[in-house]
């Protein structure tokens, strides 16, 4: 049932989004004129194409969060039992634990946190 | 069908200075009669269109404070659902135009209003984008905005106060509350020639 | 408490009374896909209504009056314009990926809001890894938001949705190490249990400590996740015009705004699950008579106050504070968050293991 | 050490004038020498450049330079000329002092006069395909229609420099390079307060360079002026600068005033030195919120508007003008105080002192405001001397250059107030000034508002007014740096050359400098506490 419930959800948004279209598309006004589709720059025509090559610093954090995020994964089932589990538990995740925090330190350390 | 007189809240339609105009507009687009139906859409259709005017955040200058003050605590156009300014042309539905426009600045402010999608609508707002105001004789001020793009409404003032930001733009309101969209009037889809 | 499974059940009952059970089923779900459908347009227009209102009235104004009583229809007449408003068409866009934005990011809202369990019993996607689901599924949003700022082929657009990309990506660790922290706590990921195993308790009184850090973990992170102020950089106004979708017109546009306003609820209905006990009445322990007339305020009532609650704080955030800058923004999370979150954590796991929570 | 010997004996040729300032005419061939000189002998020091202006005297083109020093105080005025009109060259200053740089484009732009050595050469204001030069006598308007085409903007730029045989050679010098990431910010952007143009070169968030572009609202004033009366020009300079108002028509005022040799009454100069700091209040709030608004606390914003609002009340029931009041003429003021004016101010000021610490509560005290401000955009004193950047954004620099203090005017030299000075130079230092003027400015108001004498209001005048012949210059301390008024009457009822010391321009100029490897946010946190308007830089 929950699986059906998830199909509708996802089909609910996609007619969402598709009747909104519809209607919009259906009696809206429209006009013409040359300069409508170009790109918006504050009313200046643009320099150059956008989709240049752009020095980003953005992207080490995406992999950043990408490394933390897999392991936040791994600790997930284990949160779930780890009450369960007592000291034992405890003890055998702190490994894991560790190399995580080892891995924030170390990140930290070379100034991968850094803005550049 | 009987020419419909715009309502505004809590403005009589006799306090407002010039009703021909808008009695005209209305004959003239009911002119071959509305179809009922389609006649209730569209009022419905400006019912949201002029009670949800987003301005274009464009200000050249003196006006532009005063439009601060409108937004402002005192003026609050909050009130009449007015103050989601946007920066970008692609969201707002109308551009007041505060201030004087230069000779550099026409090109800019044309592409702006070429960018806002349809229906859009132009606020002049004060002498300089009325006329010229002060400036009229200057080598680089554009007379008047009505010469780069058509305006629907006239807010005379050097600057105006904020009341008269209100009258003019309860006029356009009233000007909205007569438009008639069904029926393909609007579609422009080809290039003019 | 009422439980509305018996409403669901009995309905079932009664199409299949006189229908095959698969024309039924079929009803059902698009009665379902109807309701989703209402209660989002509907959730989202109160919550533009309040954030104008609680905003002017944090700015000594009066907010939208003229439009209806008291300014009511005015969101409806916005959203209605929106409607009706032209769809720009870019020239020099990636037309697949523009278009396929907004879908995404519906996408993202609705998947994550069809988890939240309302009322006891009316949970429209109750999966065991829920929290799970929750958090992969409001992550498609931002897949959304780096293809509406890729594809709109402008400059803005571009540096908005890279500022976003970093932004929530990072913000998503914090938000997953505190909710990581909670699940410790309860010992289950579905949020039908996690519910149920506050009855004697709301999560935040019993896991005290850690759980009030977690907490305001979860809501620095959460509000940074929305895009809102003072996180809301990849939009702001004030220096890229309107951020990853400055391309985007008429309801292309309206579906962003739709999207941010219910991502909000989303943030605060989790919170009020995970934190405040979902619709779980407010109960003290001992005072029978309390907890009975507390019983008799139904589930949804308290689950939509503990929701707007969360919804009020974050506003009052978003009004008060200026905007955090890129770097800064980065630094809070990965310096500040994402250590103590870790060290929330393994706090948590020594009271849950030596049982020192209520 | 006199200092007309001292130009003479670097300069034997030089001519002088001897009514008002000091004014030399400099031959065109050794001004450079003596513009180095000037600058760097020890006991002279001219280390700023108050104004350059551009001249079209009929028979020849030229430059006026007033020049400053700021360790002795002294001033003058230097002119130099060419008499070729069709391929006028002469030496830049951009060497000496940086604020030449944009004002030398502006004379290009207006009369094209081509500055050897300075590295760009293009049109400041107006479009480049413009034809011909507006500001000279002869300029025709009618080559000039509306040009509706987007405007093309050039990647390179025009120097013409000296090669080592002293021959004139035409090199271009590059802008912006092909390959690198160019936005554009503005002309319509909500954060640049008006119409300004910045092209930013960006590296990921980090700005490389900012290349700023104004005319987008230049309405041509200073040309405008020369076919109106002096009474009639007092109207625009309400105009430029509209949170300056009344500190540019009282420059204006007291400039012809000064040239006239009118006395006004003390009642005038009271009311005068009151509106003045009235208005510093208003300009205040308005950068106040302004600067809340472009950091994102939008709340703060509206605090201040609402203040603003009681002084404009107080200035509506006297001056009959909210933003734009007209108030000062010459001789006086064009009406008297509303009898409830003095009523009004107190209360405003008791008003006002708790709401600054409300104000410094929600906003000054934030952690996230001293994050994004303290050590962002930081302009140092040489820096600020060189471009001349006046005003609060100079004080903030540690360079006190309050025109109050340094060439009091009206009551300026007769009241109590501390010149607020901060060092850092940075963007907290320039909110944190502006901030406490509002105090000052309120000291000032309440040791002048019991005491307003009794008397005329205005001094009558003639219909027409006819300014002597010669050149004038006043200066005010306008709410956002030093605004000069340079008159050259040649004795009819129009001037025949109004310049205005845009207080605005030297901000612009420093921007590039300032922002260097700042980020995209610093940038709108530099120019909201620089805090220019942009008309007032366009003229």
């Amino acid at each position: 049932m929950n699986f059906m419930m998830l199909v509708v959800a996802v089909i609910t948004a996609i007619a969402l989004v598709v009747a909104a279209l519809f209607i919009a598309k259906a009696i809206s006004p429209r006009s013409f004129n040359p300069q409508k589709g170009e790109a918006y720059e504050c009313g200046i025509p643009t320099r150059g194409k956008s989709w240049m090559q752009f020095r980003v610093g953005y992207y080490l954090f995406a992999i950043l969060f990408l490394m933390f995020d897999v392991e936040t994964v791994f600790l997930f089932p284990w949160a779930t039992i780890v009450g369960e589990l007592g000291v034992n538990g405890l003890i055998s995740i702190l490994f894991f634990f560790g190399v995580l925090i080892l891995g924030l330190a170390y990140a930290w350390k070379k100034g991968a946190l850094e803005w550049k | 069908m009987e020419i419909k007189k715009p309502k505004i809240k809590s403005m009589q339609y006799e306090d407002f200075q010039d009703n021909e105009y808008l009695e005209k507009m209305v004959a003239e687009l009911n002119a071959e009669g509305t179809n009922v139906l389609l006649g209730k859409l569209d009022d419905l259709i400006n019912w949201g269109r002029s009670n949800s005017l987003w301005p274009l955040t464009f200000a050249t200058s003196c006006c532009g404070i005063e439009f601060m003050a409108l937004g402002a605590a005192r003026y609050d156009m909050a009130r009449f659902g007015f103050e989601v300014a946007r920066a970008s042309p692609r969201q707002a539905d109308m551009i007041m135009v505060c201030g004087t426009i230069t000779d550099r600045m026409a090109p800019v402010l044309k592409r702006l209003y070429d960018q806002m999608p349809d229906p859009k609508y132009v606020v002049a707002v004060g002498g300089c984008a009325v006329s010229g105001g002060p400036f009229k004789k200057s080598y680089h001020v554009v007379n008047g905005v009505d010469q780069i793009m058509p305006v629907d409404v006239y807010i005379p003032g050097c600057p105006p106060r904020p009341e008269a930001f209100y009258y003019g733009m309860m006029q356009l309101q009233r000007k909205v509350k007569l438009e008639k969209f069904f029926g393909g009037v609007n579609r422009k889809e080809k290039e003019e020639k | 408490m009422f439980d509305f499974s018996i409403v669901s059940s009995w309905i079932h009952g009664l199409l299949t009374g006189f229908m095959p059970e698969g024309l039924a089923i079929f009803l059902e779900c698009v009665v379902i896909g109807v309701c989703i459908m209402l209660m989002y347009a509907v959730l989202a227009i109160v919550l533009i209504y309040m954030e104008r209102k609680v905003c002017a009235f944090f700015q000594c104004r009066l907010g939208p009056n003229r439009v209806g009583k008291y300014g009511l229809m005015q969101v409806f007449a916005d959203v209605f314009k929106m409607l009706i408003k032209e769809i720009i068409t870019l020239k020099n866009s990636d037309r697949l990926l523009y278009n396929l934005a907004p879908y995404m990011v519906i996408l993202a809202s609705i998947l994550s809001f069809s988890c939240l369990p309302i009322n006891k019993g009316m949970e429209i996607i109750d999966f065991n890894i829920g929290v799970f689901f929750l958090m992969a599924a409001s992550s498609i949003g931002v897949v959304g938001i780096l293809l509406a700022g890729w594809s709109s082929n402008n400059k803005f657009t571009l540096i908005g949705a890279m500022r976003s990309g970093a932004q929530i990506i990072s913000y998503e660790l914090s938000v997953g190490l505190s909710i990581l922290t909670m699940v410790v706590l309860t010992g289950t990921m579905s949020f039908s249990e996690i519910v149920e195993g506050q009855a004697d308790g709301w999560n935040i009184f019993k896991g005290h400590i850690p759980a009030l850090i977690a907490f305001i973990v979860y809501l620095i992170a959460g509000n940074a996740e929305t895009n809102r102020g003072p996180f809301d950089l990849p939009e702001a106004e004030s220096e890229l015009t309107a951020g990853y979708h400055t391309e985007y017109s008429g309801m292309h546009f309206g579906f962003f705004y739709l999207a941010e306003y219910l991502n909000l609820f989303i943030v605060s209905g989790v919170a009020a699950t995970v934190f405040l006990g979902g619709w779980m009445p407010f109960h003290v322990s001992g005072l029978d008579g309390f907890n009975a007339i507390m019983d008799f305020i139904p589930g949804f009532v308290w689950f939509f106050a503990k929701a707007f609650f969360v919804v009020f704080l974050l506003m009052w955030i978003k009004w008060t504070f200026p905007r955090l800058r890129i770097d800064q923004i980065l630094k809070l999370e990965w310096k500040f968050l994402v250590p103590i979150s870790m060290f929330n954590l393994l706090l948590m796991v020594l009271i849950v293991v030596f049982g020192l929570h209520f | 050490m006199n200092i007309k010997d001292r130009i003479l004996e670097i300069v034997p040729e030089a001519q002088f004038a001897e009514q008002g300032d000091l004014t030399a005419t400099i031959p065109a061939e050794s001004f450079h020498a003596l513009a180095e000189r000037l600058k760097n002998d020890k006991d002279t020091q001219f280390d700023f450049l108050l104004s350059l202006t551009g001249m079209d005297w009929g028979e020849t083109l030229g430059v006026v330079y007033h020049l400053e020093s700021t360790v002795y105080g002294h001033t003058i005025v230097l002119k130099t000329m060419t008499a070729d009109r069709e391929k006028p060259e002469l030496a830049s200053v951009t060497d000496l002092w940086r604020a030449a740089e944009f004002n030398e484009r502006e004379v290009f732009d207006f009369f094209g006069i081509r500055f050897i050595n300075n590295s760009d050469m293009r049109r400041l204001y107006l479009r480049e395909d413009w034809v011909g030069y507006p500001l000279r006598k002869d300029y025709d308007d009618s080559l000039n229609p509306l040009r509706m085409t987007n405007e093309v903007t050039e990647d390179t730029t025009e120097e013409l420099s000296l090669d080592e045989e002293g021959n004139l050679v035409n090199k271009t010098n590059v802008l912006f390079e092909d390959k690198e990431y160019v936005v554009n910010i503005g002309p319509q952007h909500p954060a640049t307060h008006g119409v300004l143009r910045f092209r930013t070169s960006l590296e990921g968030e980090t700005i490389k360079k900012i290349e700023p572009y104004c005319g987008y609202i230049h309405r041509g004033i200073e040309k405008m002026n020369e076919s109106l009366t002096y009474p009639q020009t007092l109207a625009l300079t309400d105009r430029l600068d509209y949170l300056a108002s009344h500190q540019n028509r009282h420059a204006v005022c007291m400039c012809v005033e000064k040239a006239m040799g009118v006395e006004v009454s003390e009642r005038v100069q009271y009311i005068r030195t009151i509106m003045d700091e009235l208005q510093r209040i208003d300009s205040h709030l308005l950068f106040y919120s302004c600067a809340c608004m472009d950091l994102g606390g939008l709340t703060a914003f509206f605090y201040g508007f609402r203040d603003r609002e009681k002084i404009l009340d107080i200035f509506e029931a006297t001056t009959g003008g909210r933003l734009i009041q007209n108030y000062n003429t010459i001789g006086g003021v064009q009406a008297d105080i509303h009898p409830d004016f003095v009523k009004d101010v107190k209360e405003f000021i008791a008003y006002l002192r708790p709401i600054l610490k409300e104000y410094h509560d929600i906003f000054t005290g934030n952690i996230i405001v001293h994050q994004r401000m303290k050590g962002v955009g930081v302009l140092t004193r040489e820096d600020a001397i060189s471009f001349g950047a006046t005003g609060g954004t100079g004080r903030a620099s540690g360079w006190a250059c309050d025109t109050r203090k340094r060439k009091p005017y009206a009551m300026y030299g007769k009241v109590d107030f501390k010149e607020i000075v901060y060092n850092e130079g940075d963007c907290f230092a320039r909110y944190m000034v502006r901030m406490d003027e509002i105090l000052e400015s309120m000291k000032i108001i309440e040791q002048l508002i019991d005491n307003i004498p009794a008397g005329d209001y205005q001094v009558k005048m003639k219909p027409i007014i006819r300014v002597p012949e010669g050149n004038y210059f006043a200066s005010v301390e306008a709410s956002r740096g030093e605004f000069g008024v340079f008159i050259e009457s040649h004795g009819d009822k129009f001037p025949y050359r109004m310049k205005y010391r845009s207080t605005g321009l030297p901000l612009v100029s420093a921007i590039d400098t300032i922002t260097r490897g700042a980020k995209i946010a610093d940038l709108i946190a530099i120019g909201a506490t620089l805090d220019y308007v942009v008309p007032d830089i366009d003229r």
